[in-house]
């Protein structure tokens, strides 16, 4: 009985990012012991079927709680509630618009998709057709990557062109048809980004079905296909998180937490720029999954 | 010899409904073998019975002296049991061919259906019950007529040992009945034993050998059909005596016209039909299967569109596009089809009974009044005799007959000024039909300008102040009511075709 | 002799309405069940807050399959149901808070554009004849274009008119019984659950919803204006959907216009379990609410006991097939 | 004179029959206008590469749409088609991957799993009496949480079987005809049409599913197993999902064992748009086919225009709302 409990409640739960987060929450809950469950709907525009997740957990009586918000606003009474009942919430992956979180761990996906705009830019010679392949049209990762490349491109490479922005769910199948229209539409095209994993492994699949060896790819996140795209060549490089650190950081800041301990507000589990030349690098390897 | 089938001490209940009480029948080698009952008296039900499709509270089974048990209807089958079903259940999707030889088909290797054989099968079955059909026409585009005759040739591609016909002639016209009855008269011969239930009596003399008459699903007495006149077993199914009555043709010299049909039209189904209903009056329609009769009444009721023709209500020409339009004007329309046009089965009697006047009893708010409703259905279950545990029954529970009533209900509920019935004692027994026959002279007593279409020449003579007789879509003459008129008289419109008009054509 | 199955659903279908006060009270079996066992299992189930979170967790999908029920009940199909309810939440979001307007016009705004919607499927589908299932899934993808398209692809906030959420989240009859916060949300579910019990038992409406759904051509040749009544339908399922989107919009704050897709599958899925058939002529609100709570009894017990989530999802089927299963077991067995 | 009234049957009725291949023909209108359009209104959309990459698109949902109409057609339906598909797949990559097994084996696997899941779903409507909706509900569950327990919740990858790709996006015809690459993804879905509509026409099987849709319980008393051969056709459906299961993993070189479901949507809307009713009883394979090409002509040509996703969705509803008014015309008219 008396494990301390954290239920992490996140934005998604079948993605293979999202597994990757779990890898983490679980080591950390092995290494302290500690309970750690963790849920998340099928896709990021279920807003209130997270809400009925988080009642759920409020109703099993944690000692805290990790939150991914897929909009910080509606979980906003449920949050209260939990500060009324003196349960600690951790966000984490993106993070929350209050302050009543004790903590982040988190990405700047608006940084970090900038990044991946100035290395297209630098791939493509800083001028032509750009596409980019979204993995959501409405969620806040979804937003803050399109936002983030395009804006980085508007300012600082004028040369560029986006012809195209479209919206594949993540589904890497969708993803894939997505891309082969694109390039039919834009034969000149010079690179594509892709925002999440499906996105980036559909936007390889595509270009692989089109016939096309000039398509500069930049990708986000990791998983073994992605991986394989970069060492093979058919992907430039991507954009990785550390979802195994976010993970693992959301259940020591959640124990820290529920014990009384003061945390660190901002956990800053960082983002990198990965490719052919350091993705065995240590530092590197450590952050991507499989 | 033993028997083909006994059945005895037959026990079936339905819910609120003792259905069999008792009950017995025997059947023998090469006879046909009448079951007569009112609406409701349990022959359907025991005959679901015989064929495996219920299973008997008690009561034993017998086929060929040996007690069985079936379990269901292919069980049935395998004791070579077949039946023609009084409701019909055809696959209306299917061509008449894959529906007569359903479960029966020619195959050849890995299951592979030999078309062409099917259809020469079931060409060739049709071809001996003399019926000009493709067997690769859709069912579901055919008459109900012709859809009880590929029933029937179902059930014949059986070579059942056993043949139970419920009803087989509720729809057929005259011809189809005598080519039916060929085919009865051969498979006798051969020594098949046939169960028939009718409730046209005319028949019993034709074909039966024996007559069993049931009663609230008591088994009453089985006789002779030759030594019987007609009217002692009609007093047996009904519990008294039937007078036989004739139509009494009031003067309408006087009285307005209600309905006024002028030049109507509908591609080749309706050519140029023009007549006048008076208030009061009784306008038979007869003419042969197919004549044209139900389009002309689906014509007038905005069922169906027409191509061209005016109609007159009290004398004011109305413009009819769909049957709402027709109920305002004060037309009701009794569809012959019960099952697919009259009734919502799956709903009660009520609400059937209620489904053309809801708006009589709703108010302002749109509230139902049931209990209203409930007093009208049952003030109706009680003048039509409709034979049902209450008011909230399931329609699809009655029996066959006993639906017909509740369509009947329906409209007269609704008071419409000119009444179509289209084939009103379909499917309803002798002591009903009598009953729905002075229901009719008295709602035209009232007033009311009523069509009758009946396929039943005795029926049409029996009811009709004036017979409109149709052909092949055209109207083919108009001949007075009363005993003046004959049978040969009415056949003889009824079979003038138009040669002039079907070479312009 | 066992009874065959002709006679065992004719038996029971007179069983059904000599006994239907015994009937309805067993129609909750399934859910007893289900209660029974999560309690057993867990003691953070049966406490009043979790019951209020499952209420709360039901009041959205439970109105949707209301109004799913009404059409089903005609025979027909609503697919749009999810996606109408976001755009009417839109709407409600764009007079609200783009337009700034007072309350009630938000409020009209969203039931105006459900019966709106409904009554543009209703035409379709009674006019033109567009088989239902192509006509509301074409309204389906519209109106979730619609949605993404008014609110600029973005969540529309509520933040000017403070009161919105308590449309939702609010507890009336918690400021009455302070024992009892029961959340307006559910109040409102139950509400319209009655309104559309009544509508459907006892008005001209739901006596044609019943018979379109049982013999469309035998209610048109009753001089009955079939189209009209069925546009009317689906206009008033519209309505409810309108509500449901006020609910989902209140409790979240927010018209998150990406959201809706695949909430239409939860609705069916509500009607069918409920034990309404597809096919028309027969259904029960009552039923509906019911089938509505099993699913979120399910997948909130299976959440409190911490099952693995690719696990819920396994359990969450075969329980829906063992619980539908079991109901008609009793029923035929009755 | 073309009508012959002795049959008893329509002059349209008549027509219908005399003139089926015409018919058929006809059939194509709403998708040639689409191509007509889209080719008038970007240069890039018709080019072999693009007509190549429609049809290709079109592969997975159009075998899965083959599965959904020999089901509908019995008057039933499978929602599990989707995840059935991800389920094989996963199967197939337990078999080739984490056994090392040949690849024939794992093209079985695949298939064995399909039909063994249809059988299951078949089982519990034709035997159990579950509600066909309920019933393959439930198993969309079921497979889902199977699929993501059995891979680990994470994809498959096919890298010890280099020639499983070829399955889909190999051309057999290219190498033959190099003018005509057209991925063996394309043949199989055609191949599998032609099995498909072979076996509704021309064998027991393909006769009892319609026989079943059009009124079951008349096949029932006329003494055929109705049961069995209902599973058979589920069984059959299961195994066209393996097909499909096959196909999207050898095009994706793993097994992705979160997708499929919303798969089922499309299927579905691909054999109605085709003129399949839902109420059974009637549908053809090529009607199937030309609703699955309808659907991605429709979403490709709206990419190739760069049409914002959001009017993408607007117009794709509009687009099947009026395709399948304009069909519903043309064959009144006729
Ligand atoms: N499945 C059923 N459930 C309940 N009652 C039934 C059922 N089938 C028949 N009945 C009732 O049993 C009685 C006998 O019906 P049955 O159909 O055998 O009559 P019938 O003699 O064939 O009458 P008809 O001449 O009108 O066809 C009727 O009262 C009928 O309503
Ligand atoms: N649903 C239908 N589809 C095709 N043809 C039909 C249909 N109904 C009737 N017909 C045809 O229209 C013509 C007129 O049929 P109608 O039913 O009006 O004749 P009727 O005189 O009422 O005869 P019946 O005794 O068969 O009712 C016939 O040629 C018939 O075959
Ligand atoms: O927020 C998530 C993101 O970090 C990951 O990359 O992909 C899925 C998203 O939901
Ligand atoms: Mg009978
Ligand atoms: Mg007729």
């Amino acid at each position: 009985q008396d494990k301390m409990y954290i239920p992490l409640i996140s934005k998604g739960f079948q993605h293979q990012f999202w597994q990757a987060v779990k890898a983490g929450a679980d080591k950390a809950a092995k290494e302290f012991d500690v309970e750690v469950t963790f849920e998340g709907p099928d896709n990021e525009t279920m807003v209130d079927k997270q809400i009925d997740m988080l009642s759920a957990a409020l109703a099993k009586k944690p000692a805290a709680i990790g939150f991914a918000a897929l909009d910080s606003q509606a979980a906003i009474p449920l949050l209260r509630k939990a500060q009324e009942q003196n349960i600690p919430i951790i966000a984490f992956d993106s993070g929350v618009d209050s302050d009543i979180p004790m903590a982040t761990a988190a990405t700047d996906n608006i940084a970090a998709a900038a990044l991946a705009a100035d290395k297209m830019a630098d791939l493509i010679g800083d001028e032509g057709k750009v596409a980019l392949v979204v993995h959501d049209q409405t969620s806040r990762t979804g937003i803050d990557r399109r936002d983030g490349f395009v804006n980085r491109i508007k300012e600082a490479h004028p040369k560029i062109e986006i012809v195209s922005i479209q919206y594949g769910a993540g589904d890497q199948l969708q993803s894939t048809e997505i891309t082969k229209s694109i390039l039919q539409a834009n034969p000149d095209l010079k690179g594509i980004f892709g925002s999440n994993e499906g996105s980036a492994i559909g936007v390889v699949n595509g270009v692989k079905e089109s016939g096309r060896k000039d398509v500069v790819i930049i990708g986000y996140d990791s998983g073994a296909a992605q991986k394989q795209a970069i060492k093979d060549g058919l992907m430039a490089g991507a954009i990785t998180q550390n979802p195994v650190g976010i993970g693992y950081e959301t259940v020591k800041a959640a124990i820290a937490a529920a014990k009384g301990e003061t945390v660190e507000k901002n956990i800053d589990t960082g983002f990198y720029y990965y490719d052919k030349s350091n993705i065995d690098d240590p530092k590197i390897a450590a952050v991507l999954y499989d | 010899m033993t028997e083909l089938v006994r059945m005895t001490g037959i026990e079936k209940r339905f819910p609120g409904v003792h259905a069999l009480k008792q009950a017995q029948f025997d059947l023998k080698r090469g006879e046909v073998h009448a079951l007569m009952g009112e609406n409701g008296a349990g022959k359907s039900t025991l005959m679901k019975i015989l064929s495996g499709i219920y299973r008997p509270d008690d009561g034993t089974v017998e086929i060929d002296g040996q007690p069985i048990e079936l379990s269901g209807p292919k069980a049935a089958q395998a004791h070579g049991i077949g039946i023609i079903h009084q409701e019909l259940s055809l696959m209306n999707d299917l061509t008449v061919g894959q529906n007569i030889l359903i479960g029966k088909e020619p195959r050849r290797s890995f299951g592979r259906l030999d078309e062409r054989e099917l259809n020469r099968q079931a060409g060739e079955l049709l071809g001996s019950m003399h019926m000009k059909l493709d067997p690769k026409t859709i069912v579901a585009e055919l008459t109900i007529a012709r859809q009880q005759m590929i029933e029937i040739a179902k059930a014949l591609s059986n070579r059942s040992r056993i043949l139970i016909m419920d009803e087989p002639t509720a729809a057929l016209t005259d011809a189809e009945v005598s080519e039916l009855f060929a085919i009865i008269g051969r498979l006798k011969s051969e020594g098949v034993g046939i169960i028939y239930i009718s409730h046209k009596m005319d028949e019993l003399k034709r074909i039966a050998d024996r007559v069993t008459v049931m009663r609230d699903g008591e088994y009453v007495v089985t006789v002779e059909a030759a030594d019987t006149p007609v009217s002692t077993i009609i007093s047996m199914m009904v519990g008294r005596a039937l007078k036989e009555e004739t139509v009494t043709i009031p003067d309408l010299d006087t009285a307005e016209t209600a309905l006024s049909v002028r030049g109507l039209n509908r591609g080749r189904v309706i050519r140029d039909v023009s007549f006048e209903v008076r208030h009061g009056e009784i306008l038979g329609f007869a003419g042969l299967m197919g004549a044209g009769r139900t389009e002309v009444a689906r014509a007038i009721f905005g069922a169906d569109p027409k191509d061209s023709g005016e109609v007159f209500v009290h004398g004011k020409p109305v413009s009819i596009g769909t049957p709402k339009d027709a109920v305002r004007a004060g037309i009701g329309y009794l569809s012959e089809d019960r099952k697919h046009f009259g009734l919502a089965l799956g709903m009660d009697v009520r609400a059937n009974i209620a489904m053309a006047s809801l708006g009589q009893f709703t108010d302002m708010a749109g509230r139902l009044d049931e209990k209203a409703m409930q007093a009208t259905a049952n003030d109706y279950i009680e003048r039509l005799a409709i034979r049902t545990p209450d008011d909230r029954q399931e329609v699809q529970l009655l029996s066959g007959g006993n639906q017909q009533k509740v369509v009947i209900a329906k409209w007269l509920l609704r008071d419409c000024d000119i009444l179509i019935f289209d084939e009103p004692t379909r499917g309803i027994d002798v002591g009903a039909k009598g009953e729905i026959y002075r229901l009719l002279a008295a709602l035209a007593a009232d007033g009311k300008a009523i069509i009758v279409i009946s396929s039943e020449l005795p029926e049409i003579l029996r009811v009709s102040h004036r017979i409109a007789v149709m052909c092949e879509g055209r109207l083919t003459g108009i001949l007075p009511g009363g005993a003046g008129t004959t049978q040969e008289e009415i056949m003889h419109l009824a079979t003038l075709r138009d040669a002039m008009t079907e070479e312009h054509a | 002799m066992t009874a065959t199955p002709a006679n065992g659903t004719s038996s029971a279908a007179a069983w059904l309405k000599a006994s239907q006060a015994h009937q309805k009270l067993l129609a909750f079996a399934s859910l007893v069940v289900l209660i029974i066992v999560f309690s057993l299992a867990s003691p953070n189930f049966m406490q009043m807050s979790n019951m209020i979170a499952i209420l709360q967790a039901t009041s959205v999908n439970g109105v949707l399959a209301i109004a799913a029920t009404l059409v089903i009940i005609t025979g027909g199909i609503d697919l749009s149901v999810g996606t109408l309810m976001t755009f009417c939440a839109v709407m409600a979001g764009v007079v609200l808070t783009y337009l700034g307007m007072p309350l009630p016009l938000g409020i009209a705004a969203a039931l105006l554009t459900g019966a709106l919607s409904g009554t543009i499927s209703g035409t379709l589908i009674a006019k033109m004849k567009i088989p239902p299932f192509i006509a509301t899934l074409g309204m389906m993808l519209i109106l979730k274009g619609l949605s993404l398209v008014i609110s600029g692809t973005k969540p529309i906030y509520f933040n000017d008119t403070p009161s919105f959420p308590v449309i939702s989240t609010g507890s009336l009859i918690g400021s009455v019984f302070p024992s009892l916060p029961i959340p307006n949300g559910v109040l409102i579910l139950f509400l319209v659950a009655a309104a559309a019990a009544y509508i459907l038992g006892r008005t001209v409406l739901g006596r044609y919803c019943f018979a379109l759904g049982s013999n469309e051509e035998a209610v048109r040749l009753s001089g009955v204006n079939t189209d009209a009544w069925k546009i009317g339908i689906y206009a008033l399922a519209g309505a409810i959907c309108g509500i449901a989107g006020l609910l989902i919009a209140s409790r979240l704050n927010s018209a998150q216009p990406a959201l809706g897709q695949g909430y239409e599958l939860d609705a069916i899925a509500a009607v069918v379990i409920g034990g309404t058939s597809l096919s028309g002529g027969r259904g029960t609100v009552l039923g509906t609410i019911i089938g509505a709570l099993i699913m979120s009894v399910l997948l909130n017990g299976l959440r409190i006991l911490s099952v693995a989530q690719e696990w819920q999802t396994v359990l969450t089927g075969s329980i829906i097939i063992i619980a539908v299963y079991a109901d008609m077991m009793r029923r035929r067995r009755a």
